[in-house]
């Protein structure tokens, strides 16, 4: 029941963050949704899951946000008219999966393919191959230890990437030329004055203003 | 916000125990939930948190650029570097199993080994991305 | 005994170079880093390729696990060829890329973008060589946060733009591929991809199944840039670095496809496809639209490269036609077009790579003449171009004799006609810049331009004699691709 | 009855996930896109946590000295695989919110229309 409750909280949470147009306060929903949607990991016994869930969605995502808009603006422009194609295509998207899940089986059910092939090896192995009591971890580190060593590429490759797109630029001489030839060539892109950032007073991030 | 006293005694107080707690969920990973990613981004939160209430170039004292991104690869390197360790030893790619006399306790340590690597790294570049992120602000 | 731990080397090679790129910090090591490491994995993909040719498919257990309780890596002679494509593609673009990367990227960031082009190699090798269904979706994000992140270096701002609009239409994409794999995982309880084969036939007829099916296909078909989900392609690779155009658009699509054709064959298999879901009408109807679409759109581009790009959906409405004939001769069509295409627009992409390392634009007004002054540089995009269109001695006209074959043999005389008509329209957009190139004089107020440097020649032209040389002796291309599609169509090989 | 039961969870995901789609593809403003793509991910999220649920189960953390009582654990694997996800998901949002504000800065706007106004513009 609980589980019906919270489903509907979190129904409710992303309607109202589709309506709302201060994006300050879409942002905040977003850190509710993470919160409600870790609170369902749990009751579905997903601890490791609800954990990193409530780290990576109500924390870094929201902080990473709401730097973003203290850098650019916090109001959504109100569209002129509602677009009918993106409905059309959300409802054929959404009428496919319905459709496609009236096949699955059942909720919780004990003897689904999911829970009868691969799994129960897992559950039976990993404490006499590994001795680790945490599945979870056994499997994600050492019998999938190649997909986390995707994963732990994939966020080098977003670190990476930010320092690539908004990394402050070391001062070269290379560079500086560089830059007086992007101010006079007038159609590129400006990179507006980071390189001689000054330290005046060390006053808190723009991000931390909220 | 260097002003709130309240904000930076709280701040202060807590920030070693938040890295205590990441340690913890770093290295009891094994036993309960959690484990080398979500250790990762509890620790980058108390840089974070640092950032925020004593300023960003206080926190770039404490935790440079440069050693940022040092740290960023290093993870990596770690982890990968475990693979191929176990190349050398004569297993697959990945295989802990030959790391140690016995199969298990080689698991152990190549579990062990492979989720400080992604504890460094996913500390490393929450820091770095959030550093980014309010150096661009100013 | 290293031979053994190719498959692995394969993909650990450029996943370690890249952290070491950024360990370094040194702009110049960091290319020397990326051109080892990719004539590395070359070397292997070859060695990889003539072992499966020799001995039949090849497994890997990565962490000793055995599938499908593990990961393991399964290589037979569809997945060796891509491997090739990729890899040797890698080979010329990274030497190529030290002249014109100086010129568009500032010089503090130059190891930080040899460390993102690895990861970006590193991702679409591994999404090749897997064979596990969710590791695709892992390495699939590699690649395309690395390419998201390449793109938006380009001078002009709407490589920004671009970039954007491709992360959201490729984050969709990999969304609906992963709900595609949940709802196979549903039902059959297992990743691997050859027990997915084997497990899938009990519940084929389920409508998860086919809800399933339809998901990953229009995930990997925005991925693949298939018509009308190409919307994000002809700018990004307008506006990307030319190194990054050259290795995306010779690369990438090929790679989406290959997954693509993995899943519906060897997955789903060819019957289902066929038989449940009608999937072969509505690939050769987007394929034909999409080839006539993209193609008249070309033509009436002034930016050369977007004109190239649209050209590129154009191509993957080739590759998708010959797949959609489901024969043996089809895919064959469909699997040497691949490499083809990568031959052909790897070396117009350099070209005109070469072009904007000299002019600093390759808007068509500006290349009037330019015939005269980039001889070589020009004679390569004409050679290109003629591939493109499919003249014979190119390996253009091999793809293009394979699609017509199969449509005649289906006794399909309409199709034939339509590849041969569309080839029409890629003489227009090709005659275009050649007219302006070779019969225009060069504009008067410019100061005079001068022919490409060395290192971005010596690559092109090794491409171009590729074009050449697989246009003539076809017995490697065509017999790795016919075995390829053999073994998709379950007729061994 | 049985049916919905054992349905609903599937249902509520593709309700979120068509809600996080929709403002992905209808909304023009840069940054709320990011945000429906949040929500469009997290829907998966819910969707392979619930193939992965079993009655009854507990999470799958072995307890030692269980007797002779045999515990039921819910499926780990589909853990696993959203942990990965996750990760994933927040790499995308990171990389998107940079080129959000990189485009904030060339062009002055994060509506999408009026930065494809300026992108006629010669």
């Amino acid at each position: 029941m609980i589980n019906i409750v919270l489903l509907a909280f979190l129904a409710i949470i992303s309607l109202a963050i589709v309506r709302i147009r201060n994006l300050f306060a879409v942002v905040m929903l977003g850190g509710i949704y993470s919160l409600l949607m870790a609170s369902i990991f749990v009751i579905l016994d997903a601890v490791d899951v609800a954990f990193t869930e409530v780290a990576v969605g109500a924390g870094i995502s929201t902080i990473l946000m709401l730097g973003t808009l203290a850098l650019t603006t916090s109001r959504e422009k109100i569209p002129m008219h509602t677009p009918l194609l993106p409905l059309i295509v959300t409802f054929i998207t959404g009428a496919m999966l319905v459709y496609g899940t009236w096949d699955i089986p059942a909720f919780g059910d004990a003897s689904a393919p999911a829970n009868l092939h691969v799994a129960p090896y897992y559950l039976e192995r990993s404490m006499v191959e590994t001795g680790v009591p945490n599945v979870v971890t056994a499997v994600l580190a050492s019998y999938r230890g190649y997909d986390t060593l995707g994963e732990l590429t994939v966020i080098f490759t977003a670190g990476i990437g930010v320092l690539l797109l908004l990394g402050r630029r070391r001062e070269t001489p290379a560079s500086a030329s560089e830059q007086k030839v992007a101010a006079s060539g007038g159609t590129g892109r400006s990179d507006p004055g980071k390189e001689t950032a000054s330290d005046d007073g060390g006053s808190a991030s723009k991000g931390s203003a909220t | 916000m260097r002003h709130h006293i309240i904000l930076r005694v709280v701040a202060k107080l807590s920030i070693p125990f938040i890295m205590l707690y990441a340690l913890y969920v770093q290295f009891h990973g094994d036993f309960g939930p959690g484990g080398g990613f979500q250790a990762g981004v509890i620790f980058g939160a108390a840089f974070i948190l640092y950032a925020l209430i004593f300023g960003l170039d206080n926190a770039l004292k404490v935790a440079p650029m440069n050693v940022v991104t040092f740290f960023i690869s290093i993870g990596l390197l770690l982890y990968a570097g475990v693979g191929v360790a176990a190349l050398f030893y004569g297993g697959q790619f990945l295989d802990y199993g030959v790391l140690a006399s016995d199969s298990v306790s080689g698991q152990h340590l190549g579990i062990l080994l492979v989720e400080l690597g992604v504890g460094i790294t996913v500390a490393a570049v929450m820091i770095a991305i959030f550093f980014t992120f309010a150096d661009r602000g100013r | 005994m290293i031979a053994a731990h190719y498959p692995a080397l394969q993909i650990v090679a450029p996943l370690i170079a890249a952290p070491l790129c950024v360990l370094l910090r040194r702009g110049t090591l960091a290319w020397l880093i990326a051109v080892a490491v990719s004539w590395l994995v070359f070397f292997i993909a070859i060695q990889l390729l003539q072992q499966v040719m020799a001995s039949g498919p090849i497994s890997y257990e990565l962490g000793g696990w055995a599938a499908p309780w593990g990961i393991e890596y399964r290589i037979d002679s569809v997945n060796a060829f891509v491997l090739l494509i990729v890899s040797g593609i890698s080979a010329v673009v990274a030497p190529y890329a030290r002249a014109t990367v100086a010129k568009e990227i500032p010089e503090d960031r130059h190891y930080l973008f040899y460390s993102a082009y690895l990861l970006c190699l590193t991702g679409l090798l591994g999404i090749v060589i897997t064979g596990d269904a969710f590791n695709v979706f892992v390495f699939l994000e590699i690649s395309s946060l690395s390419s998201y992140v390449l793109i938006s270096l380009g001078k002009d701002r709407k490589a920004l733009t671009a970039a954007y609009q491709y992360l959201v239409m490729g984050t969709i994409g990999a969304t609906f591929f992963l709900i595609g794999v949940g709802l196979v995982y549903a039902m059959t309880g297992t990743l691997n991809m050859a027990d997915i084969a084997v497990r899938l036939d009990a519940v084929e007829n389920t409508r998860t199944v086919l809800a399933a099916f339809a998901f990953i296909t229009v995930g990997l078909g925005l991925k693949l840039a298939l018509f009308p989900l190409h919307l994000w392609l002809p700018n990004a690779y307008a506006y990307a670095p030319s190194a990054v155009t050259v290795f995306l658009a010779a690369t990438a699509t090929k790679v989406a496809l290959y997954t693509m054709l993995r899943f519906v064959f060897t997955l789903f298999g060819a019957d289902f496809a066929l038989n449940v879901t009608f999937l072969a009408g509505f690939l050769m109807a987007l394929a034909i639209v999409g080839v006539f679409a993209a193609s008249i759109t070309a033509i009436f581009q002034n930016n050369i490269k977007r004109m190239l790009a649209y050209s590129s959906v154009a191509q993957v409405g080739y590759m998708v036609l010959g797949v959609s004939f489901f024969s043996v001769t089809g895919l064959t069509g469909g699997i040497v077009h691949m490499f083809n295409h990568a031959m052909m627009k790897g070396a117009l992409f350099m070209a005109l790579g070469a072009v904007f390392y000299r002019l600093g634009t390759v808007h068509l007004d500006r290349m009037r003449g330019l015939g005269r002054q980039m001889p070589l540089t020009m004679f390569a995009f004409v050679i290109g171009g003629f591939s493109l269109i499919g003249l014979p001695l190119t390996v253009g006209f091999i793809s293009k004799w394979y699609l017509i074959l199969a449509a005649l043999e289906r006794g399909w005389w309409p199709i034939a006609g339509l590849v041969l008509l569309s080839s029409l329209l890629a003489v227009a957009y090709v005659w275009r810049v050649i007219e302006v190139a070779y019969f225009r004089d060069p504009p008067e107020n410019h100061p005079k331009v001068t022919e490409a440097p060395l290192s971005l020649l010596v690559p092109m032209w090794i491409l171009v004699l590729a074009n050449i040389y697989f246009g003539i002796d076809t017995s490697l291309t065509i017999g790795v691709a016919e075995r390829a599609a053999k073994s998709l169509l379950g007729l061994g090989g | 009855m049985d049916f919905f039961v054992g349905h609903y969870n599937y249902w509520i995901f593709v309700f979120l996930m068509m809600l996080g789609f929709y403002v992905v593809v209808a909304r023009g403003n840069l940054v709320k896109k990011i945000i429906g793509l949040n929500i469009f991910q997290a829907s998966v999220f819910l969707l392979y946590i619930s193939i992965g649920k079993v009655f009854g189960g507990t999470a799958p953390i072995i307890i030692e000295g269980a007797g002779g009582s045999p515990v039921t654990y819910s499926n780990p694997l589909p853990h696993v695989l959203i942990l990965t996800a996750i990760v994933v998901g927040v790499a995308t949002t990171a990389l998107g919110l940079s080129l959000v504000i990189r485009i904030n800065e060339a062009y002055g706007t994060i509506e999408e229309d009026e930065i494809s106004e300026m992108d006629l513009e010669p």
